[in-house]
Formats: C-alpha cells, structure tokens, sequence
C-alpha cells in the first residue's frame, strides 16, 4: 500500500433537521480500491459531495490532504487536488460531443484559454483505450443510449488523470463484460498508484475488487477493515446493524387474473414481453438496470406505449396510449426517479398529493374542495407518516424518504387496481422501508395487484410472490419466491 | 461519407431552403442570378450580423428582445460622432463597438448578478435605451453623415462585370459580417469560454461544477452581442447613409425568428452558425421571394406565418420520431 | 424593507426629476390650452408639425401640448385623450390612426366642453368642429401620379411602396390616383398591389431591389410615406437605373436632398408639415374665440387658406414640388 | 393565524401594493385637481379593462411555462371577423340585437379558432411557444389585412358601441367585464382543478404527465381560454374604438408580458398569482394615465416603465437572496 492520500477526522454534516454525517472518520491510501458500504441514506452521497467539494461540512472537522489540513474543500479545490467524482446522474453535457464530455475538463481546469481540439481528441481516444471501447467522438452525447453515457463519464475521470476516483455505483448500467472491463481498468489504475473510491450495492462485486471497506450506518462511521478481515454475511450485518434484513411474508396462493400482458414488443425496448398478474399478487421484476424492466412498466402505464402487444385487465382488452388512460383504467405508477419524475419540486407536498386526486376533489364545479383537499393531505401525511407535518412545506426541502411517501401516498389516494412501483425504497432507511414493505403487503392483502421493480433481491424475495426476470430487453424466466434464493435469480439475469 | 451527411443536425431545414430556392426560381429565373444573390446579401447584413450574437446568447438559454433598440441607440451615437467628432472609419467603428458593449454589458450586469430572467431583463432596458433615444433626438433622421463616411459604405470589396458594361460587387460591408462570423467562428469553436457557452446552455450545474463560472460567461456573451451589434450598426449606417431612430421598430423579432428558425433552441444549449446563417438566409430568401413570386401583398403576411410555422413543425416532428425511435436497450 | 422603501423611494425622485425638468405645472391658468395629437410621435413629418405648432403656441399666446402615442396604434391614441379630457384642456386637434376609432372619445372630449379638430387626416366629420387639411387627398393623389407621368411618361409598369397597408391617409391618396391613372392615363400598369414598408427606408430599398428583378420592365415607382421614396431612389441608384426608372413621392426636401441631387429621385412633393402645424394652432385658437375660418383668408406666416362651403374644412393650399434645381430652398 | 398575515404582508404581492399605493398617491399629491378627479378615474376605469384582459391572458400561458406573442393580432383578427359580419348584417337590414349578437358569437369564435390553431400547435406537434407564437402573429396579421385590405371595418350599430362607452351608477361596463373576467379568472387558476393543473405543468410537465394527467389536452386548452379571453378584450377594443382594424393594440403585447412578469409570475412558468397581475395592470395604468396628465414626455414614460420593472424585480431578488441567506 502506499502513503495516505486523503484523511478525514471528525466530519460531521447537519442538513435542517437531519445530521446525515456524524463524526467520520478514516483515511484513503494511493495505490488502493476503496470501498464505501452502507445502505441508502447511510450518507455516503453526502459524504461524496464533501470529498468534491459540493457540501461544507460543519466546522469542527479536518480533511487533511496531501499533508495540508483544511476544515473544507472547493469545487475547485478538490478539482486542484484531483479528486473525481462520477456521480450516478453523471454530470454530462447532453448538447456536446464525447470527445468534449471526456476531456473539455482538462482545459478549464488548465485555465486554458483555447481550445485545443487535437490533444483533446488526443485525450479522449486515451481514456476510452483505457476503457477498452469504442465510440465516435464527434457523436453528441445526448443522441447516445444511457449505458454509454455511462461509459463516457467513467472516461471522463480517467482523462483527468484524478489521484482520487470516487466512482458513486458505476457498474449499474453496465453489461457483465463492460463490468469486467471496468474492474480491469480499475486494477491498472490502482497499480499506477491511484486512489478509488468504490460504492456498490453489489456485495459479489465488492469482493471482488476492493481492498479495504469502510461501513457507514445511518450516517455514523461502523469502521474499516481489509478484505480478509471480512466475510459477506459480516459485511452485510456491519452494514444492517443486524442479521436479517426484512420480514419475510407468506405468499399468496394464486387467485383470479387481474391483469395479462400478451407479446408486448417495441423496439429498442423489450420484446415479447409476456405475464400475468393476479389479484391480491405481489409480482417482483427483476434483471439488471438497463435491462429493460422500467421500459415495460412505462408501456403498460401508456408512457411509453408498446409497438405490438394487448394488455387485458379483469379479461378485458385495453389500450394505455397515455399515463392518463392508464389511470383511468385503475393503474398507478411510482416512477423510479422521484426527483425528475415522481415530485413538482417546486411544489407543496399537499400540490404533490392532490394532484393525482383533482377530479375527485372538485365536483361538479370543477372548483377544488379546500377543506377536502387539506383533510386528503392529511391523512396522507398522517398514514404514511411525513414529516414534518407541514402541508404547505415545499417538497424540495424533504429528506429522500419523505420524498418518496409523499409520491408513494399521491398514487395510493387513487385507489388503484394495478400498482406498479419502480425502485420504492431506493433512498430510503430501513425502518421506512419496512413500513412501505408492510404497507405494499397490505394493499395486496385487500386485492390490488402489484408490480415491484427492484435491484435489491433481498426486497423481491421478501415481499414479491413471485419473480420475472429480465434481461436484455426480454423475461427469461418466473420464480415462485418460495424456496429461492438469490443467486438463483442472479445467475439468469446476468 | 453518405451517414455523416444525414448526420447534419441542420439537414431538414437545408432541405426546406433548398425546396422554396427551387419553387422560387421556377416562379421567376431572376432568383437564381448572382444579381439577387448579391442584393439578397447587402440588404441581410445587418440581419446576419446580429444573429450571431442572439445564437450566442440563446446558446446559453437567454433571449435578448432589446436588441433593436441597443443598435437604435449604437446607430444614433456613430451618426453624432461621424457628424460632429470624427469621420474617421476607425474611430467610428470603435465608438460604435464600445457603445454596443457597454449596453450588452449592462444587460449581461442585469441577468447575471441580479438574476432577472433575460427575456424580462431586457425587456426592461428595451423600454429605457429606446425612450432614452427617442426622447433625446425626437426621432429625427440625422442626415448629415460626412461624404468620406459614405463613399466608404459604397465601396465593394471584389466586382464582377456583368455583360452590359455595369458591375456587380460584394458589399465592402461584408466585411463586417464576415468579421462577425469568424469572431463567433473563433470563440464558440477555439475557446474554452465558447465551448463554456455550449457547457452552460446544456447543464448549468454541471458547468458550474466542472469549473466554469457561469456568470462571467453570460456576461461576456451579452458584451459580445452589443459589440457585434456595434459592427452592426456602422454596416447599417454605411448603407442607409444616414439614421433613422424609428429603422429598427420591431427587428428583435426577425432576429430571434430567423436564429430560431436556424434550429437554435430556447431552451439553450443547441444552436449552431451554420443552421443560424441558413436559418437567416431561409428568412431572407421567404421575404425576397415574395415580391419575385409575384405574391399578391394582402397574402405575404399568410404566407410567411405559415412558412415559420411549417418548417419549424417539420423539423420538430423528425426530431420527435427520431428520439422516439433511439434504442434504450440493446435488446437480445 | 428598508431597502425596498428605498428603492422605490429612488424611482419616484426619478419621476418627480424629470417632471420638474420637463417645467410642466399642474397649475390651472387663464391662458388656452390646445392639445395637438400626430398620429406618432417621432418621425421627421410629425416633428417638423411640432415645431410648426409650438411657434404658433408661443406667437399667439396660448400654450400648446403636442404629444402623441409612440407607435402609430389608434388604441394608444384613445388612452391618450381620455387623460387628456381628465387633464381638462380647451381643444384637442387630432391626426387620427383611424378615423372610426376615435369617434367615441372625441365624442366624450365634446360633451366635456373642449373643442374638437381635427388635422393631416380626417377624423370622424359629424364629431369635428374644424378640420384642417393640408390639401385635398383626392387632388393630392391625383397630382402625384401627374408627377409620375412626367417622368415616366403615359404607358408602362409602375409599382407603388406605401407606408403602411392600415394607414388611412396613406391608402386614400393611394386610391385617389389609382383611379384618375384608370380614367386618365389607362396606359399605365400596376404590377403589383401596393407594397408595405412599415414607414422604413431600409424596407423600401430592399422591397424596390425586388420589384426591380421581379418586374424588368419597371418604369416607376410611387413612393407614399416620407421615406419610402428614399429607399426606392436609394435602390434604384444602386443599380444604376436612374434614367430608367423614375421615383416620385412624397418626401421631405432634407431628408431627400441627395437623392434629389444624384437624380434617383425625380421629384418629391409634399406640403410644409411645420406650417401645418401653424395653421392647426391658429385655428383652433381662432375658434376658441369665436371666429370662424372664411374662404380666401390670410393667415399669418401660412399663406392665403381655402374653406369648403361646409365652413369647417379648411384646406391650407397646394403642396409644394422639390426637384434637383430648387430643394435647397426648403427648410423643412 | 398571525404568522399567516405576516407571511402574506411580506409576500411580492404586498410589496407591489405598497408599490401601487406609493404611486397613486405620488400621482395624486402632483396633480390633485386633475389625477384625483372623479372623471380621471372613471377614464382610468375605461382605458384598464382591455389591457388588463390581455395581461390576463398572457399570464395563464406563461403559467404553464409558454409565451403568447399573438395575443393582440388574436385580439384583432376576432374582432375583425366578428366586425365583418356585424357591419355588413347590420348594413344589410338585419336588426340591430341580431347583429350584435351574431358579432359577439363570431368575435369569441373567431379567438377560439386562433387559440386552437396555437394548442395545436404547441401542444400536439410540440413546437416551442414562443416559436408557435411568432409565427401565428405574421399569420393572424395576415388574414387580418387580407380580409380589412389595411382599412378598418366600421358602421357597427350604436347597442355594440354601448358596450365599451357607457357606465352603470358611474362604473364602466367594460370595467364592469373586466371585474367578472377577473373573478373567473381566478377561479379557474387559483381554485379550479385544471387551474391546479396548469401550475404543476408549468413547474413540470414531466411530472404532471407521469401523474396521469393528459398534459396536451390540458396545455391545448390552455391556449383556447387565453385566446378567448384575448377574444373578450377585442370585443371592448372594438366596441370602445367604434371600428375592427388590424393594428388595434399591437402595443399592448410586450406591455401585457411586462404587467404578467411584474405582478410576480414567473417567465419560467409555475408561479404567479392573479392578485399579482392585476395590481402591475394598475401600476402601469396609472403611470400611464397620471404621467400623461402631468404632461411628461411619452418617450420618458416607456423609460420609466422600463426603470420600474428592473427596480421590482430587482427588489424581488434582494428578498429572494436575503431569505435564502436567512435560512
């Protein structure tokens, strides 16, 4: 190992009402992959922000760099320092070409004032080498599929020759092969005496790259060990606090079909997409990010309708063309996004609730009902527990958790037939995860029908009746969830 | 070879300029004579010039509608200055791009410190410069612009002998416009603040991140609008040989028309000085060949409407159905 | 909060600033108050009206508020008398944007005791209580194409450049000469319907290049509004086709002195606009106290005026012709 | 209930009110024979209605994140088309509450076609508003002149110029429209359930299309009751002017952004309050109106408008900055 890149001592981060960060503490060597381990909303983005700069910790703490001790980092500085971070929304520039996303850094950070098109190219071909992929340079991001934007902003550290790697799930776009690349890649980079920083959710990967692991747990620091110090069920228990993660809940027996789908195709999609879900069933589907799940669910909520295909609810043919016929047709969707999909940000948590429920709140007139309107927010808030217990209070300045009650609580208040969840407990801790768990079971319990899409097959298992998995745009097989286990998911999705 | 030509961002609208040139010409031959062409040019100039700033500026999903009155006030500052300080070219040209850019200055002062929304900004300083002007010199036409100054504006840079004895010549105000051009040219494609145009327009957060300074460079771009506005104005005022406070009533709206017809987004981020010079060409040859075509003048109205309105639903609706159609999972 | 009561603080001193600069007083006097409303202010007809007006105010003793919207839009006209009727002054003359629209304010302005004129365009003649014409729009029409035949000669193509499409005055004199050229010179050929130039020379050069390749055959070109002539002589010089293609219209002797002088402007015609706003004054005065236009009357500083036998239409005398030889000798 | 009022005194819209208190009683202390008069202020009351419909309308587009740049030639080309047919009806021999009626129908018909010609547009092809927009105008002015040739359409019967010209116990009639469009207004905006709707489109339109609701129809909508409402204000301009013509209140188009945008509602869309709005119309009707009356130079009017808007927004931003700090 090499000497100490990067020490934290003492970092502590207060956000209204929240400490997401209390007192960490550890230190980062060159010539080593870093892992960062914790649950969602353990504080590791939080924690990320600070390393780049984006957050000021609360006085009192130390980041000692390169021998300097300063209390905060920059933007700027933590550029100085070569510090970088691919961040899971990735950073790019949608309107200019990969050649500018990977190395138009490098001039502003030389505080260049020409453009330099030929050692740009230079630099770009080089990290893309490095990578081990091909992509014109001149094609301009936007016009590129998600997975290789990814690919792009993984080049995009690598060009900036970064002392510190901070790669924030980097492998969850990315192919079985593209992830062996990636890991070879990181092995060279390690071996040139760079630092990486590496967050997963996948415990396999994990071990099969890092080198040390540090634990953070509702934002606390739990502690760092080396790889041999640590087993997977260790890890996972350092990681939980305790051993089992969630209830596990008797499955239901088959009941009467709620709702088919019969070939759905579309291209650059999925295709031939078929399944059935009963009532009062928790369906789970699963595969890898970019495997096609959240596709199929866009099509049967009509936002992103199929080429081919017939979707029949209750036996009954019906065409989803929109978001709007599917809601009419007893369909909710809580899209996986919440941010950019899910919340109006700039609204009021009872605009947000409401807002699937405006017919219903205004009758005839089509003038709202205040008062009623004011008692559905606050049921809604009251059931699904959101704080703070303001209506008013605008979603933006909700924690993550909160956030996704209160979209999770916009498409209950539809009472729909079909609910389709995309990733519902992304972002969101344990305890409220159980409480959505329960609450998913309950629905099902009373007759809905539900589709859960997650990565965490820890969750499906628990909750889910039966499994389909997915990949590369089709379903390859359906489990029952009893008596499986994990790795007989993974090894078909992979 | 063939893929990277369909590739062209700007092909559709190509396409349409190419479409109406042919029904144009088919209406009337005169169209297609390097005559027209040439008229087409000098009577565009201006046109052209300043959209080279508006593409700047929308680039980075501003909107400027007081650029009529910023030239309206550049034109009447060159015209006292020709008339009663110097009629030397190059202090003219000079008082003129000095004047421009301190006014985009203030603008670029006035949306990036104060945050005010561009469109409503300069709505604002519209109505100031504008009632400043007018209020100053009544709207009276300065007409005493010296001889040396418009022998200048008649020069032409290259002529051409036509069969007749006459001679046909570049405008020596292309100069200007090619001046404005290459200087867009330079700084959105040779400069790391141009590509930082681009940066801004398309993820302002990111930009920010990356270690741009977005405000400097809004900023700069409204500076660099008025100072082409400046070079405007002096083309501007070299042909029309004298000033007109009222000449420019309502030309904010041409040129965010014929820069958005360009395939500049108003949303910022997407634009290019090739799709803005087509884009204004398109706007210009629709308006020249309204009189060629021989359009009755109670119909031009409907047919320009109709024009924009077209060509911007075309190109819309092949980039709907291309992003429609973008493959979002390799499927097996 | 502070600040804010401030700022706004800052913006009333501004107002109160200019107002005290502008030296005008709430306070009633014995004096006449005449408004005189051009259809815009700000252009060089309407300017030179205004200086026409104030020297009468300041000869005759009565004080005299020329104001005008900005834009030539009847609307604004409307919100403009209204206040004035609230301001309470003695008459109001009125260059009506549109005749019709005006009716139900004048209406109002006589019901509150002010006497109502109008002048340069008629307004609505059951609501007026003197209308002051330059001339008569049917012999001034008809004089512009005489102008135009002189130069042209009897047959062949002709095109006309208009002001504005909407602009009353404009189109009645426009149709005046159409209909003598009908009967009296049916050799002549319009080629196109009249052609806008939303009252700007660069639009009139730029439409007349077109007219020019669109109609090879052109002989002429009416220009009606001050400064389309000057773009169409300015185009027509361009080309070298001065001997080719006569340009007539009416323009004011400054403004097309060079144009004159290099010939691409046969010949301009239009009354003296600041005598006009002379006579406008005097008028109104005159009718505040009682005393009625009489046929044959001499006014000072104007010149000897006609009355129709209705006893309220004065007309105030030929419009003058500036050539090459004699446009030196106007001063307006 | 306290910390409610304190919160509303603090909000922009308060701020603007003492803005307009501020300078009616500036005006009135600078002219107060004249801009105080009871016949100034029934004249204010006439000029505001038509105006104040336009801002209106030009507010609920930018609610949900658009632009309407031919509101006035909307505004005209109804008026014109209604005009046309009541002219020549009422020339013809028709009576003269038949001709009006029939106007009045084809006046609000003819905005509706302009609005649905702009939804479609806007909202089914996707073109950007303001791009939408700009074209329209050209296309609207041009049948306008097509079917006017330039001249205006007058003869209406004396009942329709009733509308905009007379007074009920001294109130305008057009104010009279103005106070009930006013009220539906905001109703539909800040009460309704489509109103609801267009603010969470004009925040996010994404969102809003996630959650089910059909964004075209809704923006597609939008355009027709912003047309109407342009519709409405033609009718008082062409009962007010006695006469149709294409360039009626092509003035009042950037004036009708600048009242939206200084009342509070925000370019970007999402956010604006119809209190907001009417208070910037009457602002900048008494500017207007009591600048005129004190004789300043139109030129410097524009100026001072341009001034004010700057300054407020200006404010806006110093208090955005100081809560920001605050927090």
């Amino acid at each position: 190992m090499g000497q100490t890149l990067i020490e934290l001592k003492n970092i502590s981060k207060t956000f209204p009402g929240v400490k997401a960060l209390e007192n960490i503490g550890f230190s980062i060597d060159s010539g080593e992959i870093h892992a960062l381990i914790g649950e969602n909303g353990a504080g590791k983005s939080t924690l990320i922000k600070i390393l780049s700069g984006v957050y000021q910790p609360d006085s009192g703490g130390q980041i000692i760099l390169g021998g300097r001790v300063v209390e905060s980092l920059t933007p700027l500085e933590a550029l100085q320092s070569e510090i970088a971070v691919i961040y899971q929304d990735f950073s790019l520039f949608p309107n200019l070409s990969v050649m500018e996303n990977i190395a138009l850094e490098q001039s502003v950070k030389n505080n260049d004032n020409l453009v330099d098109w030929k050692a740009m190219e230079r630099i770009s071909r080089d990290a893309l080498d490095q990578l081990g992929i091909s992509l014109d340079l001149n094609t301009i991001l936007g016009d590129l599929s998600i997975a290789k934007q990814q690919l792009v902003a993984i080049a995009r550290s690598l060009a900036n020759n970064a002392r510190l790697l901070i790669l924030d799930e980097p492998t969850s776009s990315l192919s079985k092969n593209e992830v062996r690349k990636l890991f070879d890649i990181m092995h060279s980079l390690k071996n040139k005496g760079m630092a990486l920083l590496f967050i997963s959710h996948k415990i396999d990967e994990l071990f099969a790259i890092s080198d040390k692991f540090t634990i953070l747990r509702d934002g606390k620091y739990i502690g760092t060990y080396g790889e041999d110090e640590l087993d997977d069920e260790q890890l996972i228990s350092l990681m939980v606090g305790r051993k089992i993660e969630y209830t596990i809940y008797p499955k239901n027996k088959r009941t009467e079909p709620l709702l088919e789908v019969r070939g759905f195709s579309k291209k650059g999609n999925f295709r031939d997409i078929n399944f059935t879900l009963h009532k009062g069933e928790i369906l789970g589907l699963t595969g890898l990010v970019g495997a096609g799940r959240t596709e199929v669910a866009q099509a049967i909520f009509g936002l992103n309708p199929a080429d081919e295909g017939t979707l029949l609810l209750d036996g009954k043919e019906i065409i989803n063309s929109t978001p709007n016929d599917a809601v009419k047709a007893g369909f909710s969707f809580v899209p996986e996004n919440r941010l950019q999909e899910g919340l109006v940000l700039s609204k009021s948590i009872e605009d947000n609730i409401s807002l699937t429920m405006l017919d219903a709140l205004s009758g005839k007139s089509s003038l709202i009902n205040l008062k009623k309107r004011k008692e559905l927010t606050r049921n809604w808030m009251e059931k699904m527990d959101i704080r703070p217990n303001i209506p008013e209070m605008i979603t933006s300045k909700l924690s993550g958790g909160n956030q996704q009650r209160v979209v999770i609580s916009k498409w209950l208040a539809t009472d729909p037939k079909v609910l389709i969840v995309d990733e519902p407990t992304n972002g969101i801790d344990i305890g409220a995860k159980s409480g959505i768990h329960q609450l998913l079971r309950d629905l099902a319990e009373k007759g809905l029908g539900i589709i859960i899409i997650s990565s965490e097959l820890p969750e499906i298992l628990a909750i889910a009746d039966r499994v389909a998995v997915m990949r590369r745009g089709r379903i390859i097989t359906e489990f029952f969830c009893e008596n499986i286990t994990q790795e007989d998911i993974m090894s078909k999705a992979l | 070879m063939k893929t990277k030509l369909l590739k062209i961002k700007e092909l559709p609208i190509i396409l349409i300029l190419i479409v109406i040139s042919i029904i144009i010409s088919v209406a009337n031959p005169a169209f297609m004579t390097l005559e027209n062409f040439l008229d087409i040019l000098k009577s565009n100039l201006v046109l052209a010039i300043m959209s080279m700033g508006m593409l700047m500026v929308m680039l980075t999903g501003g909107i400027d509608v007081s650029v009529s009155s910023v030239i309206t006030a550049v034109a009447v500052i060159t015209g006292y200055s020709l008339m009663h300080w110097s009629s030397n070219l190059l202090f003219t040209i000079l008082v003129a791009v000095l004047s421009g850019t301190v006014m985009g200055l203030f603008n670029g002062l006035l949306i990036a410190k104060l945050k005010i929304p561009p469109i409503v900004a300069t709505l604002g300083t519209m109505s100031v410069i504008l009632g400043l002007v007018l209020y100053i010199t009544n709207g009276t036409w300065m007409t005493g612009i010296p001889e040396k100054f418009i022998d200048f504006g008649r020069k032409k840079l290259i002529t051409f002998p036509t069969g007749d004895g006459k001679a046909l010549g570049i405008p020596i105000q292309f100069l200007f416009l090619l001046v404005a051009v290459l200087a867009t040219w330079f700084i959105l494609r040779k400069t790391v603040i141009g590509r930082g145009i681009y940066a801004i327009g398309g993820n302002r957060d990111s930009a920010e991140r990356m270690g741009f300074k977005p405000d400097r460079i809004i900023i700069f771009v409204y500076a660099f609008e008025g100072f082409l506005i400046g070079l405007a104005a002096v083309a501007h005022t070299s042909i029309m040989r004298q000033v007109d406070p009222n000449a420019f009533l309502g030309f904010e709206m041409q040129v965010i028309a014929a820069v958005v017809l360009g395939g500049a987004s108003v949303l910022g981020g997407y634009g290019s000085i090739l799709g803005t010079l087509i884009g204004v060409s398109l706007f210009c040859v629709i308006n020249n060949g309204l009189i060629l075509m021989h359009i009755p003048t109670f119909w031009q109205k409907i047919v320009v409407g109709l024009i924009i309105i077209g060509s911007i639903s075309i190109d819309m609706t092949q980039k709907k159905r291309t992003e429609r159609n973008k493959t979002r999972v390799d499927v097996e | 909060m502070k600040k804010k009561v401030l700022a706004v603080l800052l913006v009333l001193m501004l107002c109160i600033s200019m107002t005290w600069a502008n030296g005008s007083s709430d306070k009633g006097s014995d004096e006449l108050t005449i408004v005189v409303m051009p259809k815009l202010v700000g252009i060089p007809y309407f300017n030179a009206s205004e200086v026409g007006a104030m020297q009468a105010g300041k000869d005759l003793g009565v004080n005299v508020i020329y104001t005008g919207p900005t834009t030539a839009d009847a609307a604004e006209q409307v919100r403009m008398l209204e206040d004035l009727i609230s301001k309470g002054v003695d008459a109001i003359c009125v260059a009506p944007n549109d005749a019709a629209a005006l009716t139900p304010v004048l209406m109002k302005a006589k019901s509150a005791g002010i006497a109502v004129l109008d002048w340069d365009t008629p307004a609505d003649p059951n609501v007026v209580d003197l209308s002051i014409h330059q001339i008569d729009d049917k012999q001034y029409g008809e004089h512009i194409w005489d102008l135009l035949v002189e130069g042209m000669g009897d047959t062949g193509d002709y095109a006309i450049i208009t002001g504005g499409l909407s602009a009353a005055n404009l189109n009645s004199w426009i149709d005046a000469g159409l209909d003598y050229a009908k009967k009296t010179y049916p050799g002549l050929n319009l080629v196109t319907e009249r052609i806008p130039s939303d009252e700007k020379q660069q639009v009139a050069y730029q439409k007349t290049l077109d007219l020019i390749k669109a109609y090879p055959n052109l002989k002429g070109v009416v220009g009606i509004s001050t400064p389309a002539p000057l773009g169409a002589a300015q185009a027509v010089e361009e080309k070298g086709l001065s001997d080719v293609i006569t340009v007539v219209g009416t323009s004011l002797p400054t403004d097309s002195g060079p144009y004159l002088a290099d010939g691409s402007l046969k010949v301009g015609t239009l009354w003296d606009p600041s005598k006009l706003g002379y006579l406008t004054v005097v008028m109104a005065a005159d009718f505040l106290k009682g005393n009625k236009p009489v046929d044959g009357q001499m006014v000072e500083n104007v010149g000897k005026i006609s009355v129709w036998p209705d006893g309220r239409t004065v007309i105030m005398g030929p419009p003058a012709d500036f050539t090459k030889e004699n446009y030196k000798t106007f001063n307006f | 209930m306290k910390p409610e009022l304190k919160r509303r005194l603090k909000s922009k819209e308060a701020v603007l009110f003492l803005i307009f208190v501020v300078i009616f009683v500036f005006m009135s202390i600078l002219s107060p024979t004249r801009f105080l008069s009871l016949y100034n202020l029934q004249s204010m009351a006439y000029q505001l209605p038509e105006f104040g419909i336009l801002a209106l309308s030009m507010m609920i587009v930018i609610i949900t994140g658009g632009i309407n740049l031919s509101v006035t030639y909307t505004a005209t080309l109804a008026m014109i088309i209604g005009g046309f047919a009541m002219s020549h009806m009422f020339a013809g021999g028709s009576s003269a509450g038949l001709s009006v009626l029939v106007g009045i129908i084809l006046m609000l018909a003819g905005s509706l076609a302009c609005g649905a010609f702009n939804g479609y547009v806007i909202a089914y092809i996707g073109v950007t508003p303001m791009l939408a927009t700009l074209g329209a105008m050209t296309f609207f002015e041009g049948i306008s002149l097509q079917v006017t040739r330039g001249g205006a359409i007058s003869g209406f019967p004396i009942e329709f110029i009733k509308i905009g010209n007379t007074a009920v116990l001294g109130i305008p009639v057009p104010m009279i429209i103005f106070l009930f469009v006013l009220a539906t207004v905001y109703l539909f905006l800040e009460r309704s359930r489509m109103g609801a709707t267009l603010y969470m489109i004009g925040s996010n339109p994404k969102v809003t299309r996630y959650s089910g609701i059909n964004v075209r129809k809704n923006l597609f909508i939008t355009y027709l009751i912003a047309s109407l409402l342009a519709g409405i204000a033609g009718i008082l301009m062409a009962s007010r002017y006695n006469s149709a013509k294409e360039s009626y209140g092509s003035s009042y188009l950037l004036q009708a952004v600048s009242a939206a945008v200084l009342g509070g509602t925000s370019i970007a869309g999402g956010e604006g309050k119809v209190i907001g709005t009417v208070i910037a119309v009457l602002i900048i009707q008494v500017i207007s109106s009591g600048l005129n009356i004190i004789g300043l130079n139109r030129y410097l009017t524009n100026v001072v408008m341009g001034l004010i808007l700057i300054v407020v927004l200006t404010i806006n931003f110093l208090t955005r900055e100081k809560q920001f700090r605050n927090n």
